[in-house]
């Protein structure tokens, strides 16, 4: 598993996250580019199932990174995010997906240093993690092999 | 039962209602719903310890609300899913006749929302011992257990979305299912059609599930539906203090935060 | 099919050093839909900016993918050079290759990868977008201002010299505020009605403002540009049209013993009175509840004497609508209740009084005309104990946070004192001395030094009577904590400033979020400090937290300044990345069940119900509706939308969807 | 072909199932698992559920499964490349232990996907599979078999049904051509069966509820009798779980699965007692009520399919009523109808 380059999106907040990882970026700290980051208006836009989505597509790790409680530009995006992603990881856990596979962090415009910290652990920890087998098995592009889908 | 029959004929003779939701023989050992709406259907009714069912879904059915005002016999389940409802805006305050099925036989008839809460309050809500002990089984299970415990379950899965008509919380017109831009849930019933669509089932009824079990009962193959959001309960419940269908004004909790939500995964 | 540009851009070597852009530019122009790819050095430059324009009309390009610095930085920019080009600006996007690639890797296969994964993201995006026009808003160029203090005072004259209309609204008989109670102003001592009343004059005569005292905003519906509000004029029984002000009547009223409200219960006022001499408007209220006529039905004193005939005793309250375009909260703050300390003894001595009572002792118009007496037996006081602190910074018993205004009206009050009493000595009990502002500190030392006030650094633990006099316990902290015992003549505690009372009612009337001590909240803390979440309302003054007159006044200015620049124009033109709720022909109407659990969500009260009627106007179905108005496009409901009935622009699902799966499958 | 009969023992069932593994049949039969019982591909005789009533679901997806990919397709710069799916890349398949109503199910769906154009994706897995039934010892309450022209003891659709007759004999008719060959693999395992059996006395008794020719012709004259409809929908609450688990109904969907290079079309089962089944993109829906919808489902089945593929669409096999949620009993409504 020496050379597995791990896939890991990362879905993160306009106003903190996304800014702090310009700022990473104006900092010139080096980080891992196995994280792509999309960028959403608010954590509080991010449905839980676009973390589902995420994995079916051959993600192997996700970040999700918002302004730190009481910094949304909205005040209360983060919050509600929040709450969901409580229920949402409890939920994972039970059905037994790997919550390990997935960091959640506030990450403030201010913290470029920390940014790049999320990033490297995270990717040294789903390296160490490997892929995502079991998601993998029954991920989208399992249906694009010659024999594709159980005809059962 | 005579008392119960006597009861409905009654409001049926004087207009209170115009159609009663209650339990009718079914078929074996089944009970089914039955739709009173003259003295001599009346007599049809039935009340046994088989007549579990929750009924409130049938409040929202189309074709049922548009046979008059309604009444309806209701369980514990059935109290919540209409308090739940009510703070979810489907059914307002009046306009349902409620009669409850007390355990000694007797029969209740709540007036408002407020008397309901008020008896929920005094009675046992909660999901029962066999449940919890299963839910606690899974719990101990390492994650890739789980996951091939689910997988087997969820294999077994045909889409045939009964949990879903059953439930009567999933009044949605258009369920996330249906929507296709973008196809968020694939609708082929293969493992990953599968497992999104009961995550996201489950999510969606987070904090609004009132562990009726009508998912579990309903589905043909036998998969326990009902744990996944089951699970859910006591973590919401401890988390922001909510338990759905319990108040007919419920801020629903997901709807809402406190700024000291506690978490212990965020960094 | 689209026809997508994709413009991949060097930035000198900021991107080029680490990034093959040719290569980028090459495989990405092999995607479907991409029409036309190409790689520049500046791509922000004027030259840059053209060659994009160019492609545009020369490829009659649908989408445009810039691949360059942060859209943080340049989005506008490039969105701006799209619609020069005749494409709209919301077909424009840009992939953040330099901050989040060529300058945190090195230089290698994986940079280069990477950048050409985040250009494909956008792509896909971009076939997706919409073409999006801005929303307009037709604006009422009217302002309500609730509060007559300085602050709403300040905000009233700043907006209504800007042109506009102006509705204020105060709740008591007249405007003025607390600052019309003060005595002198730290720190340069200026007389406080001096410098007000002629700016309360001018409210009441400039053409542009309406005044309603006594009055109180009942209701607020509709939002930024077109807020409908209610306001209720509760009944003054007086024909103000008539009234003369002569003030006959309050001279003539057989009751005489009804504590002043303005005087802090220091002196007593009739029944039908005038809250103080300056006030403004200079016409009598009768207060019913203290009225011989309301409460026995006998007297009318007041309407025998009344020479034009003015009262009137069977007037009801009156309940106004007016429009307005934008919303000033002014309404200022209130000192916590004494009886917050019992081991002060305030409210069982009469000479432990409250900051305020000694204002209107200090005050040339007060109760004592100017001079300091005890309440208790009218004697001068020798010495003098001022309690800092009393209630701030206390979270086991009082406020947690710092009132603010505190340490500096105490070392005004000291210095007062000493002006006025030559041989009296006054002590400070204090926890820390907080004079940041301009002239501040300075005005403190002179209260130590020139005045020779002592300052003592400790709590009072306690404060109980003996033999005429106060004895009050506590410790000095700077000489090791040992214990002081004062016996004073008169104490003054400077308690905590709170939020008004009923200010929570009040924002939930008005629709604005309060933060834990029911203070309005500001909508972010250093960057909109006037600005509430609810687009259009705005704060001014101590209703947000405890300030002093000069913060109240410039954040009064600061809110006007808002407004005005809110009534610039016509219409408000707003960024259309709002929500929007789905919407399809009868019989559906809508995929909305109308649950409204995504209500609650909304920070900018954004989600409205509608009611679709049938012709007989019965109602079909109830249904959210995003009011474009108020979103400001945070997605918060889109993603708690169980039927995904409702999107939002330029972070649709099609989009996020879209984006993911083109991140991860290359 | 003229039926043979024979015995085999029921000792030797392990060996069958051995023998059809070893000559490269997959092998389909009942499974139990938990409380449900699956038609699911098996190694040997012990994973097999030959003592129950019905297994949950019919046994149609060995022609017509639940997900089935029918075309895959790459998305280039500016054109579509097609990879069809072959429709004779399918094995050839044994169904064994079965009932004779899901072997007679096959009668609807042959007669459906048969008609042109035909469906090959169903007529070749169904050419391929071998169907072994199991005639039926005992019914419940549900079954009807009787009642639609079928029996406990139908052998319609079957290419050889056993029949328990005593602890260790089974009775092996040999009913098609194709269930000739495949009892080669068996031959010396069968003993020859005496002419004198009455295969009858080892079958349950199904009573018949109701004349089907009543139903057919009572059920298509009742197109607008919405107020049968609607009482015996009432409690309808609009889930596919009946049509998921009936041998003959066949409604199908294609969707198409793609990310941003390739695709897939598949098809899956359909339900017409969904309320999307009909629904236009407009937001019409011709059947916008439940009981529209059960009309459509009994219409469909005692009308159309009788009418223009003279078969009746239901096997008696109570299925349906068993998955009910909410206790639709089929079998009662069909009573109801004939006796209008």
């Amino acid at each position: 598993m020496q050379d597995f380059e791990p896939k890991i999106v990362a879905f993160v907040c306009n106003w903190c996250t996304y800014a702090g990882a310009d700022l990473t970026g104006t900092s010139r700290i080096k980080y891992s580019a196995n994280v792509k980051i999309i960028r959403f208006p608010c954590t509080g836009r991010i449905d839980f199932m676009i973390l589902m989505k995420a994995f079916e597509n051959g993600a192997d790790g996700i970040i999700v990174s918002g302004c730190h409680p009481n910094d949304c530009h909205y005040s209360t995006g983060n919050f509600h995010a929040r709450r969901r992603w409580i229920v949402f990881r409890n939920l994972l856990n039970f059905t037994g997906i790997d919550t390990d596979r997935i960091q959640f962090s506030w990450v403030s415009a201010a913290e470029g240093f920390k940014w790049a910290d999320v990033v490297n652990n995270c990717t040294k920890k789903i390296k160490e993690l490997g892929p995502y087998e079991n998601y993998n098995k029954i991920a989208v592009s399992t249906l694009f092999n010659e024999e594709g889908t159980s005809n059962e | 039962m005579n008392d119960m029959i006597k009861k409905v004929t009654q409001l049926l003779t004087d207009k209170t209602i115009d159609v009663f939701i209650g339990y009718g023989k079914g078929s074996a050992d089944r009970s089914r719903a039955i739709f009173v709406r003259t003295a001599e259907q009346a007599e049809n009714l039935v009340f046994s310890a088989n007549c579990t069912q929750n009924l409130a879904g049938y409040l929202l059915k189309h074709e049922v609300k548009h046979l008059g005002k309604l009444g309806i016999l209701a369980n514990v389940a059935a109290l919540r899913s209409i308090l739940q409802l009510a703070s979810e805006f489907q059914i307002k305050d009046g306009e349902v006749l409620v009669l409850f099925a007390n355990p000694d036989g007797s029969f209740t008839e709540f007036l408002d929302f407020h008397s309901i809460e008020g008896y929920l309050l005094t009675t046992e809500t909660g999901i029962t011992s066999g449940e919890q002990e299963r839910i606690a089984a899974l719990e101990a299970m390492s994650v890739s257990e789980r996951w091939t415990f689910w997988n087997q379950e969820f294999e077994k899965c045909i889409k045939c979305y009964a949990c879903r008509a059953a439930c009567p919380m999933c009044y949605c017109h258009r369920c996330t299912t249906d929507v296709n831009q973008p196809q968020w849930i694939p609708v082929a019933s293969h493992e990953r059609g599968n497992l999104d669509y009961h995550l996201m089932r489950a999510m969606h009824l987070a904090g609004r599930c009132v562990n009726c079990g009508e998912c579990a009962n309903a589905c043909p193959m036998d998969i326990p539906l009902n744990l996944l959001t089951y699970q859910l309960i006591s973590p919401i419940k401890a988390g922001f203090g909510a338990t759905a269908g319990m108040k007919s004004d419920a801020v629903y909790a997901l709807s809402t935060y406190k700024p000291d939500d506690k978490e212990n995964f965020i960094i | 099919m689209s026809r997508i540009g994709v413009f991949v851009c060097h930035c000198g070597e900021n991107i080029s050093a680490t990034v093959n852009c040719e290569k980028v530019a090459k495989i990405t122009g092999e995607l479907k839909g991409v029409e036309f790819s190409t790689d520049y050095k500046y791509m922000c430059s004027d030259p840059g900016q053209t060659l994009l324009k160019e492609a545009i009309k020369e490829h009659k390009l649908d989408g445009v993918v810039v691949a360059a610095c942060s859209p943080r930085m340049h989005e506008p920019t490039f969105r701006k050079a799209c619609a020069e080009a005749g494409l709209n600006p919301f077909l424009c996007e840009m992939s953040n290759i330099r901050e989040h690639c060529s300058w945190v890797h090195p230089k290698d296969d994986l940079t280069t990868e990477k950048a050409e994964d985040l250009v494909r993201v956008m792509v896909e995006k971009v076939k997706k977008n919409k073409a999006l026009k801005s929303i307009k808003v037709p604006v009422t160029k009217t302002a309500l201002v609730i509060g007559g203090g300085i602050a709403g005072i300040q905000a009233a004259l700043d907006i209504a010299n800007c042109g506009h209309k102006v509705i204020m609204v105060e709740k008591l008989p007249s405007i003025g505020g607390h600052m019309s109670q003060l005595s002198e102003t730290f720190p340069t001592l200026d007389c406080s009605q001096c410098i007000l009343t002629p700016r309360m004059v001018e409210i009441a005569q400039h053409p542009n403002i309406t005044l309603h005292t006594y009055s109180e905003v009942e209701s607020v519906d509709g939002f930024i540009g077109n807020f409908k509000i209610k306001i209720r004029k509760k009944s003054k029984s007086l024909d103000e049209h008539l009234c003369t002000g002569c003030g006959l009547c309050t001279t003539k009223c057989p009751q005489k013993k009804i504590p002043n409200e303005f005087e802090r219960g220091l002196g007593f006022r009739p029944a039908i009175y005038v809250p103080f001499p300056q006030a403004v408007p200079n016409k009598p209220v009768i207060d019913r509840e203290n009225c011989t006529y309301y409460i026995k039905g006998k007297c009318k004193v007041c309407e025998i004497v009344c020479p034009t005939k003015a009262i009137r005793f069977d007037q009801e309250d009156e309940v106004i609508e007016v429009e307005a375009g934008a919303i000033v909260m002014a309404t200022g703050f209130d000192v916590l209740k004494s009886d917050y300390f019992p081991e002060y003894g305030f409210g069982k001595y009469k000479d432990v009084i409250d900051g305020l009572q000694f204002e209107r002792l200090a005050s040339a118009s007060g109760p004592t005309q100017g001079e300091i007496r005890r309440p208790s037996d009218g004697q001068v006081p020798k010495k003098i104990v001022f309690v800092a602190c009393a209630g701030s910074r206390d979270p086991a018993k009082g406020i947690e946070y710092c009132s603010k205004i505190c340490c500096m009206y105490t070392a005004k009050h000291a210095m007062l004192y000493k002006h006025k009493v030559h041989d009296g000595t006054p002590y400070v009990f204090y926890m820390d001395i907080r004079a940041g502002g301009k002239m501040y500190e300075e005005f403190v030392r002179r209260t130590i030094v020139e005045d020779g006030t002592h300052y003592v650094r400790g709590r009072v633990s306690t404060i109980y009577e003996k033999n005429g006099k106060l004895i009050v316990k506590g410790a000095d902290t700077l000489m090791g904590g040992i214990p002081i015992e004062i016996e004073a003549d008169m104490v003054v505690l400077a308690t905590a400033g709170v939020a008004n009372k009923g200010a929570e009612e009040l924002a939930q009337t008005v629709h604005i979020s309060y933060d834990s001590y029911k203070f309005f909240a500001e909508a972010h803390p250093k960057l909109k400090p006037v600005e509430t979440n609810t687009a259009g309302i705005f704060l001014a003054g101590a209703c947000q937290a405890p300030k002093d007159i000069p913060e109240s006044v410039a954040a009064a200015s600061g809110a006007a300044v808002k407004v005005a620049a809110l009534f610039s124009n016509d219409e408000l033109t707003r960024d259309p990345l709002v929500a929007v709720v789905n919407r399809q022909a009868a019989p559906v109407y809508s995929a909305c069940v109308g649950c409204f659990l995504c209500q609650s969500v909304c920070p900018y009260q954004a989600i409205e119900r509608e009611e679709i009627k049938s012709r007989s106007g019965e109602i079909i179905k109830t249904l959210a509706r995003v009011n474009e108005g108020l979103c400001q496009g945070c997605g918060t409901c889109v993603a708690l939308c169980r039927t995904k009935a409702i999107d939002i622009h330029g972070y649709s699902n099609q989009q996020v969807y879209t984006e993911i799966m083109a991140l991860l499958n290359d | 072909m003229e039926k043979e009969l024979k015995i085999l023992k029921y000792s030797e069932l392990s060996k069958l199932i051995e023998r059809f593994r070893s000559n490269g049949y997959p092998v389909l039969a009942p499974v139990r698992k938990g409380k449900v019982v699956e038609i699911e591909l098996v190694e040997s005789l012990d994973a097999i559920a030959l003592d129950v009533l019905l297994s949950t679901q019919s046994a149609k997806k060995a022609a017509f499964p639940k997900v089935e990919k029918v075309l895959r397709y790459t998305l280039g710069k500016s054109e579509v490349q097609q990879f069809p799916v072959d429709p004779e890349a399918c094995p050839d398949t044994i169904l064994f232990g079965v009932r004779p109503c899901d072997a007679s199910g096959f009668k609807s769906l042959d007669a459906i996907f048969g008609e042109a154009p035909a469906d090959q994706f169903y007529l070749k897995k169904k050419e391929k599979t071998t169907i072994i039934s199991f005639s039926c010892p005992t019914a419940d309450e549900y079954c009807f078999c009787t009642s639609v022209g079928g029996g406990p003891g139908n052998t319609a659709g079957s290419d050889l049904q056993f029949t328990g007759i005593s602890k260790d004999d089974i009775l092996v008719e040999i009913l098609t051509e194709k269930g000739a060959k495949l009892s080669l693999l068996f031959a010396d395992l069968l003993s020859e069966a005496g002419a004198s059996i009455d295969k009858s006395k080892f079958l349950a008794d199904v009573k018949v509820a109701f004349k089907v020719d009543s139903v057919v012709e009572k059920t298509t004259a009742s197109f607008g009798n919405a107020t049968l409809w609607l009482e015996q929908s009432l409690r309808c609450i609009g889930c596919g779980a009946c049509a998921f688990v009936c041998p003959t109904c066949a409604c199908f969907d294609f969707q198409d699965e793609q990310n941003t290079k390739n695709g897939v079309r598949l098809r899956l089962w359909d339900s017409c007692g969904f309320s999307l089944f009909t629904l236009h993109t407009s937001g019409h829906n011709p059947r916008e009520v439940q009981s529209q919808r059960w009309r459509q489902r009994i219409m469909h089945k005692f009308a159309y399919m009788p009418e223009q593929l003279h078969v009746v669409g239901c096997e008696g096999c109570g299925r349906c009523s068993r998955a009910c949620p909410v206790d639709m009993n089929i079998k009662e409504h069909l009573t109801a109808i004939s006796l209008i």
